[in-house]
């Protein structure tokens, strides 16, 4: 039993987290969210270090790595609130090196691993959000299947060449579900571009086109669909998990600056207990999440039954980024509530992560009903 | 105890609601269109000034001010009757809020009578908006450390400084301005209470765009201006007396706001169909619970009012109790919202208003007296536990900054 | 409106504190823990001063007040943590002045308001905890009705000479409900006593005895069974709430002295902001837990629909009072673990009171089901 | 990174089982008869001792410590997994918690070869039974203002003073203790650290009753208590360096304990038919979020101990982590049992373990520093925050009593 990083890992680590606090910069940052939202430069600069190519087949061009080092790599990015659909396009991957059919690895990896091809992945639904009671349909009938249905809010849409989407197959007795990747060029598509809280772009998505049998993922191997969509979602679930582990880090490390260096009553604010436990209760989530977040992240690349572990994880996520990014944002006093300075960013990426991710409570039914149903 | 209305409240409060139904708009289940700040601040700040006008066409501005300064002579209880009709009603008020909540009880308790009778009319007619000139960069929770210097120049105050968090401060006609006028004395004994001119040379207010997307707050810098010595609220040197009542006017007033009810956020569930989740239910059974927590609370604290009694440490309590509720209350929004809490502005579901809620909490918990500084009053007039003690307290205020 | 006490009151509460103060001393409640768990010669004070006769009409030989001024004087009891049965005798005092027939009121008022009559109730069920829903059965036949059931828990049941029940008419089509006022010398009863965390004597009773119809609460009168168990559930949860803002208050009371006097690092534990911010936490839930006992109280005692209110109450006096007593005995460091010092009482009242009250979202169900059921 | 048994792992995991099962009873859902302390301290001490005799028989005693003092020389993770299987059996250890947690990794880190072979077989093998004296009345979290006097007297130190929480102190055989032996000099650098043989004359235990009925502290007072000069660990004056060593240990200590298990809280609440109740569910599930979130720091902290790093904060999050943890599923248990929550000893269900833990939280959240203590050091080691300052560390210890 090792709960220490590989020599590999730590580099991996080491080297996102450098890229991002290089790149992810607070000037950049603030480019990005006057403009369309999305660092191209920093995407590139992340694809010649190779971090979107990490969890791509070796033969695919990537490196061979798995959902770990992705999970490092994201909470690079959390810690730098950095502009980037880092974590959809390598949940994607992941999924079509698990699940997709010979062709669909050809014709995706090499894309992904090049961070040329950008995916993205309709989680949420809008109503009671289960996602593996998918609302879009897929109507197949022999080689074309017919998309039909909504999903809002999905994350990069608008620049995004592919989504993975949650459908439910129509007419099968039960309900049968699975997953579809959809060229977001297609006619029969309409995309709306929608203003978020931490200014991410997203777009809400209509179906109303058709696509092939062989776009379903893994079609034509033997893959369990539910299972494909299961792992989809828990993947995402674990890199929602590692962002806020990040995004949590680089709150508090504002917290330490700004205890330390703000005076109130001739002191410090460090020397008032009030803050400082705090912060301390912020540092406790925080590892909390960090424990279980990369539990679910191993747990899942080992290929066990995670779906626990997952809960467990995406609570804190939910919960517990909460709670540190909202006593952080507190702990700033008046300086937080200006955009001018960069904590309230990870305010707004903490409790928009956590929507993303679904309640706290979501996630505890969830796990209740694995372990205490009689 | 009567907890409720008597039959002569009741019938104030029958009068008030048939007035405001024959001016005003009932609004929907949301915050109304007129009362949004967030969209066009001037456009708010105009609507402000006329609803103004209108309350004191017909005797409702200043319902607790004294007659003879043109208030209505109540009631805190009836005050707080006429302000729970008009939440129903789509009417703005928040331009005032400094003014008629914290400028006009400090001018009646403080002020000259020329200052009351320049001032007093005015802002009850909604002709002079106000603005808080207090905090400042460095001094935040320990206001009375604060360094905006006022020099003596013949009749006149010379300013020179920097103020913060100014709310309204780019549409405000007049603040209310502590500035330092003695830097050898200790740190509560050296400030002056100055009424300022907004219109004055010198004064440069820069808005700070804030999480909320809202620009209601400003940096004010004060170069060279000048204020008459007769603008001085109180003696030279006592400011601290002066700014005691502004700010108890400003926790009372902070912890019996709202613009919404729990009842929104069951019929919001309620349209979503989850208000049979019992998760979303247990949420707004614990939100109801808080809500008439804090009514009570409230009414606890107006019977103290009107009693003439100063309310003690039950109004921090209000206070702590209504910023953790909102809090609390916008984060089981977002729950109810799902997904839709991630969106923002025009794109956002119900006009947008629990994402501001969400957002906003911070201006609750900090305004008026940070959720910390509240606990330590608490801590020492509630429970009797000993002041903290502060070592910069007597010493000279230009030697209080180095300490610790 | 006005939330002050009027002056009746504030004598009431004013001779209830000062009775309770110079007889719940600590040397006196430790004499009532080794031996029986009733102080007698308090509740003979008690009585002397009236405050048993508190809520029972004047006719009856009472005062003619009613639950407010019970509140008032069990704020006073769980100030001072006093081994007496008011709270049965009151809200039993209560329920047979508002539903008790002509004769029960006759048989029982006046030697309730004396002190010498002491009822409980039998609350607690075994399984659920739905007082709504008694376990206990009445099969009436003729002028006689059979009890059989268990009710476990009750307070004060060694001591009490009656003991109102509640129990649902067998047979019935609507499972009606009601409320039995029996006398706890019957054969056919049988008593387990037990020990309990707090040391309140209590006693586990098993029913199967044969009772008159005339003892059903309101024989023979227009009254509403259902709504008589609703009224002494109601009044009984209120009742509980006053205790536990008593037992808050001097838990409260206690961690003022102890943070006072107590130095460690060279200064008093008051100097560090850990400790005053938690007290101050416990401050403002003791107030809610106050106005919402009080309110509760005043709107059963006007005859309104109280069942908002009384959830509200008993939400805050169940898991308020916990947050209190449990963090004023962690503020106590070591000292609190001796039961030497008395602090630790006001710990196990509050927990054992809680489990009397039910859970904290027990009392929210209830009201979630009042205020948001569609 | 690898988390779960490796094969080596497994390996020992089921040599480790399978020895118990040989030597041991499984114990039942709850916690077993001999396990139990609440009843019979005295009889529960000597089944500690016949357990540990048993264990050192096997090879199984002091499994991290290193093979030349008479352990195993395993790794702290190996330690952790017989830990792990041993929970699941009826045995008893908790009276060498001290002699084996604490005293043994202080004497082979500080103690003299002839220190070291007098007790560290006769710890292992069960036959010495040591008490902690450090805690006085008037010093809990600040350790080191402790007041205990040890005055030179030929080869002797004379020891006057007042002990308290002193574990299974009427029943030790051994004790370590603290006393200041200048008081000149300030007060973390006037203090020694003593083996002090219980049964010396002078020395009076008294038991406290706890709040759990139990009483397995004591006040300890020391009345002219000689000790040889040879019983010093480490240097005169230079006791604070061992304590720190001692305290580790205990803190590591009671994060990685436990006696109960969630899966038991769930197998109560489908008993009780409760298991679909969606609080209570809800309840259950965070439990789990809980214990998973503990055993992961606990795997970590294990990785680092193996790793022979120094545990840095996350020894003390555990610890916090698993104080709350105690606390919260303590409170859901007496949800669970409803009304059975109020019934103590004999009379109460699931022979009281539920009461047990409810009252015992104290002892978690106070003992080895308390809550609040462990937050300033994570704010401090873990956020990088400043120490607060301490206005009497550097004078001497006669006159910081006086300061503040």
């Amino acid at each position: 039993m090792n709960f220490d990083l590989s020599e590999e890992q730590q580099v991996i680590k080491d080297l996102a987290l450098q890229i991002f606090e290089g790149q992810s910069t607070v000037e950049r940052v603030k480019v990005a969210e006057k403009g369309d939202g999305f660092d191209r430069e920093m995407w590139q600069q992340l694809a010649n270090s190779g971090i979107q190519a990490l969890c791509v087949p070796e033969e695919f061009g990537g490196s061979g790595f798995g959902g770990v080092e992705l999970s490092l790599a994201l909470m690079g990015q959390g810690r730098y609130v950095a502009p980037v659909p880092l974590w959809t396009t390598g949940v994607s991957a992941l999924a079509i090196t698990d699940f997709g059919s010979p062709d669909q690895q050809r014709n995706f990896l090499p894309g992904l691993a090049s961070g040329e091809t950008i995916f993205t992945i309709a989680l949420a639904e809008s109503g009671a959000n289960d996602v593996m009671r998918p609302t879009v349909t897929a109507t197949v009938s022999g080689d074309s299947v017919k998309l039909q249905g909504y999903k809002p809010a999905v994350p990069f849409a608008q620049h995004a060449h592919f989504v993975l989407v949650p459908i439910t197959f129509a007419g099968t007795s039960n309900n049968d579900v699975g997953v579809a990747i959809v060229d977001l060029s297609l006619s029969g598509i309409s995309k709306t571009e929608v203003k978020t809280t931490n200014h991410e772009p997203q777009a809400h998505l209509s179906f109303d086109c058709t696509i092939s049998v062989s776009d379903i993922l893994g079609h034509g191997s033997d893959i369990d669909n539910r299972e494909a969509l299961r792992s989809v979602f828990e993947h995402s679930l674990t890199a929602l998990a590692a962002i806020q582990v990040g995004v949590a880090e680089g709150s508090l490390a504002f917290v330490s600056t700004h205890l330390s260096s703000r005076r109130q009553f001739g002191k410090p604010l460090a020397a008032f207990q009030a803050t400082t436990q705090r912060a301390a209760d912020g540092y406790i989530t925080t590892e909390a999440m960090r424990v279980t977040a990369l539990n679910a992240a191993w747990r899942l690349a080992e290929g066990f039954d995670a779906r626990r572990d997952v809960a467990v994880a995406a609570y804190w996520a939910s919960e517990g980024a909460q709670q540190v990014v909202t006593a952080a944002q507190h702990l700033h006093g008046g300086i937080g509530a200006d955009v001018d300075y960069p904590v309230h960013r990870y305010f707004l990426w903490g409790i928009q992560l956590a929507s993303v991710l679904g309640s706290a409570s979501s996630h505890l039914a969830r796990l209740g009903n694995l372990i205490a149903r009689t | 105890m009567h907890i409720g209305d008597t039959p002569e409240e009741a019938a104030f409060r029958a009068e008030a609601r048939a007035w405001l139904e024959a001016h005003a708009h009932r609004r929907d289940s949301h915050e109304g269109k007129t009362a949004d700040h967030t969209r066009d601040l001037a456009g708010h700040m105009q609507t402000c000034r006329d609803w103004q006008r209108v309350l004191y066409d017909n005797n409702w501005a200043g319902i607790t001010w004294p007659k003879q300064y043109g208030g209505r002579g109540a009631s805190a209880i009836q005050s707080a009757i006429f302000a729970e009709e008009m939440s129903q009603f789509d009417v703005a008020t928040g331009a005032f809020a400094v003014s008629i909540g914290m400028v006009g009880p400090t001018l009646i308790a403080h002020g000259t009578p020329d200052q009351q009778q320049q001032h007093l009319a005015p802002i009850l007619k909604g002709e002079e908006v106000w603005c808080q000139l207090f905090s400042e960069p460095g001094s935040g929770s320990d206001l009375a450390s604060l360094s905006t210097r006022a020099v003596r120049d013949g009749d006149d105050w010379v300013v020179n400084g920097q103020k913060v968090w100014t709310s309204f401060g780019q549409f405000a006609d007049y603040a209310i301005l502590l500035a330092r006028t003695d830097v050898d004395l200790p740190k509560h004994a050296g400030i002056t209470y100055f009424i300022l001119d907004m219109k004055s040379p010198g004064i440069d207010v820069r808005p700070i765009t804030q999480i909320t997307g809202v620009q209601h707050f400003n940096e004010t810098f004060l170069t060279d201006v000048r204020i008459p010595h007769a603008n001085i609220i109180g003696d030279i040197n006592g400011g601290w007396k002066g700014a005691q009542t502004t700010l108890m006017n400003e926790r009372s007033h902070i912890g019996s706001g709202g613009t919404w009810s729990v009842d929104q956020l069951i019929q919001l569930a309620q349209q979503r169909g989850l208000s049979n989740d019992l998760n979303i239910r247990q949420g707004l059974a614990q939100a109801h619970a808080r809500a008439e927590t804090l009514r009570y609370m409230g009414f606890r604290m107006r019977t103290a009012m009107s009693q003439m009694r100063i309310p003690g440490p039950e109004a921090l309590t209000l206070k702590l109790a209504y910023a953790n509720h909102w809090r609390l209350t916008a984060k089981l929004a977002t729950e109810i919202l799902g997904a839709g809490a991630m969106l923002w502005a025009d794109d956002a579901p119900e006009d947008n208003q629990w994402g501001q809620h969400l957002l906003s909490q911070f201006a609750i918990r900090i305004g008026g007296g940070t959720d910390e500084i509240q606990h330590n009053i608490i801590a020492e007039r509630g429970l009797g536990l000993p002041r903290e003690p502060q070592l910069d307290k007597d010493m000279p205020w230009r030697l209080s900054n180095k300490v610790g």
